[in-house]
């Protein structure tokens, strides 16, 4: 199955302007930094990001804000990204704040096949303004519903050509929870090994999730 | 030293003492990381940061960093022997489940009901929660750090102006001049900083306190 | 080779056909367990199995055996290289979340529905659901592979007389006897096992079946 | 932390007869078989047990069953022990029968802090009796409470002394999400190393989750 591997340009000319896709990374770590290079290059826009934060202009999904590619952001937290929040109170970006734990849990449903979780988290809150409180026992939870997009573009440490994916310490992060919520899965690594050089117990992500795999000198 | 330096000391020192044995913790951004600057050794304590490791170490030496190894905050540390790593939802799990024995965070206001707000200043400053909703609502205890006036204004108040964190009493808030406890009866000032009268403690404070006799002074780790 | 094994390895060589390249299989205990033997090489079809891999490879030879290594039911296999493990919530999490292309399962009986029963017979046996439930409802594709009558009952129903392993209609039944696929408008049969009349399928089928004219006889893999 | 080794009589004294355990465990691969030899050798009785499935006679769970220790039981799956069957059917045991999916899910949400979780299993089936359906933007789905216990009884490869933990290929199953449900959390391991030796990237159980690391020569 090497005929997963693609060229930077031709993973990027499968994500139309208006796409809702998921970004792996927190703080630029863990993110797919070709691929977010690559989009900006191609001059995408109008795309939904859901993704933990924006990290700093010039740094991880900072790029894509820095190239007012997104309308849309779904995330926990702008507050390193001074320029997210300008295109916010600009009214160029529309921003849904999200507790993190919440967040990385209505990807996971989503990948799942889970029809929403019931959390405390934002109880009480301004997270639970529109949605639905459900009374379990004579305890109340806050349902959040699944959060699934067209593509996932995560990052690895090392993949095998079957796309097989181990990730390293805290680059790992929603990588891959990302990798089962999208309709095609586009990752890149930082080196391709051969299939059976990850042990099976080290893949975290099985290549059957990955539908791309970006050619390592891309 | 500034003074504002001395007082956050003087707040991360007292946060050090609440540290049990063998815990597992979690330090907020800013102030609350300089806690672990005052834990004694041998204490088994280990940190957790939510981007996804338990056992975080101190910062590297400049040049030897590990692209791969950052906390909350972006920044690099270092893994202590035995740490573990692991995705974003298992570190939540740990978090809503219940298994954090501590997180200590900063704040913007809490309220007489022991509220937390910490995570946006309507029409200012909108940082989004990342994990401190989270943390605060599914930890075993949440410590609050954080300066006890801002500007001139009280952070401890009669009730929150800013977005609640969460609707969850939190379990201890520690300021450059007091310790109070959030109980169902109110906030009961349990300590005042060294030379600092309870009346001042009074004055500064928005909220109504219930002052036992006597208030002891802080003692420190 | 007994008459059984000559109906059991027919089955199981037509639902071979249905496995598409690069696919991801999983074939329940029993009789669906025999399929992987049917399929041509090269197909880069990997088998999962329920307690925690992708990429079960054939039984491994006596003696050889690692005891950390077996399939849903039980049984010594080998990993094939590219093989990935994990835990049960996420092999679960697979399954559920429609990444599985195909799952291939025994059944007890299948309705003008298409709904399967195959979980336990009341009064009876009642072996427990295992993964099937989830199977039946997560799977992109379910095949039914079974016997077309079990003691000289139909097991292909009106309506199912056992409990119901999900509401979901599944894709395909392959019995000795025929070919049926379950439609939005009832059962169509849609191939009939060589040198076995349509008149004898109908008989032997409780449920009504919608027949194309012709139905065409089996072809295998 | 040291203090974590626990030999097996100390280890069996915590648990009380008519404790609810969970026991790790797919048809005996990955399970405790010394913490369960030791439950059946203390004539422990009247437990609940929470696990996969009743394995055969003889083996990992069955033993269990074998010395009429259990007295409820959730599970996916008892085909394979007709000693289980029997028990059932005489109105020893009562048996809760549990899709695997969601059985795993319920301890996950436990564990996780979630209030329940939402499955299409099940639905319109035996296993929905009781329970409450849930509509979802014209979706139904099946509410599935958590799913926690006094005790969580383990297996892995290897531990560390702090109670790190790595399994071996389909011996993980339930185990390590077993380790996030209960109360107190008791782990064997086949072999127990330095600190260390498991590096972070193969912890798949972090030591903080476990109480009680049964000595190898238990």
């Amino acid at each position: 199955m090497s005929d997963k591997l693609i060229d930077l340009e031709s993973a990027i000319a499968l994500i139309p302007d208006g796409a809702t896709i998921l970004v792996g990374g927190f703080m630029g770590v863990g993110a797919p930094h070709r691929l977010i290079r690559g989009l900006v290059e191609a001059g995408r826009k109008d795309l939904t990001v859901i993704t933990n934060d924006t990290a700093r202009p010039g740094i991880g999904v900072g790029r894509l804000i820095d190239a007012q590619a997104v309308r849309r952001l779904i995330v926990s937290h702008i507050g390193t990204n001074p320029e997210t929040q300008r295109q916010m109170i600009a009214g160029q970006i529309e921003v849904v704040l999200t507790p993190q734990g919440t967040l990385v849990e209505q990807i996971r449903a989503a990948g799942h096949g889970l029809g929403g979780i019931l959390t405390r988290t934002g109880l009480g809150t301004a997270v639970e303004q529109g949605k639905t409180r459900i009374e379990i026992d004579g305890v109340s939870w806050l349902l959040e519903k699944p959060l699934r997009a067209d593509f996932a573009l995560i990052a690895a440490e090392q993949a095998d050509s079957l796309g097989n994916l181990r990730y390293s310490l805290t680059a790992r992060g929603f990588n891959p929870i990302m990798a089962m919520a999208a309709s095609t899965v586009i990752a890149e690594a930082e080196e391709i090994v051969e299939v059976g050089a990850i042990i099976p117990d080290m893949i975290v992500t099985p290549g059957i999730l990955v539908d791309y795999l970006l050619e390592t000198r891309s | 030293m500034t003074g504002v330096d001395a007082d956050k000391e003087r707040i991360a020192r007292r946060v050090a003492k609440e540290i049990t044995p063998n815990s597992l913790v979690n330090l907020g951004i800013g102030l609350p990381t300089l806690v672990a600057n005052y834990l004694p050794g041998g204490l088994g304590v280990l940190f957790h940061t939510e981007n996804g490791l338990i056992g975080v170490g101190p910062r590297p030496a400049p040049g030897v960093e590990n692209r791969n190894l950052v906390d909350a905050g972006g920044g690099f540390v270092t893994a202590v022997t035995g740490a573990a790593a692991f995705d974003a939802a298992f570190s939540f799990g740990l978090i809503r489940g219940g298994h954090l024995d501590l997180t200590v965070l900063g704040g913007l206001q809490v309220d007489s009901q022991g509220r937390l707000a910490n995570w946006m200043v309507p029409g200012k400053l909108v940082p989004g929660m990342g994990g401190a909703m989270d943390l605060v609502s599914g930890a075993k205890r949440v410590i609050v750090a954080m300066a006890h006036s801002a500007a001139g204004k009280p952070k401890i108040v009669a009730e929150c102006s800013f977005p609640l964190t969460s609707i969850r009493r939190v379990s201890l808030v520690i300021t450059d001049l007091a310790v109070i406890e959030p109980t169902s009866e109110g906030l009961v000032l349990r300590e005042r900083a060294p030379g600092v009268s309870v009346e001042r403690i009074v004055e500064e404070t928005e909220a109504g306190l219930i002052i036992p006799d006597p208030v002891p002074e802080m003692s420190f780790a």
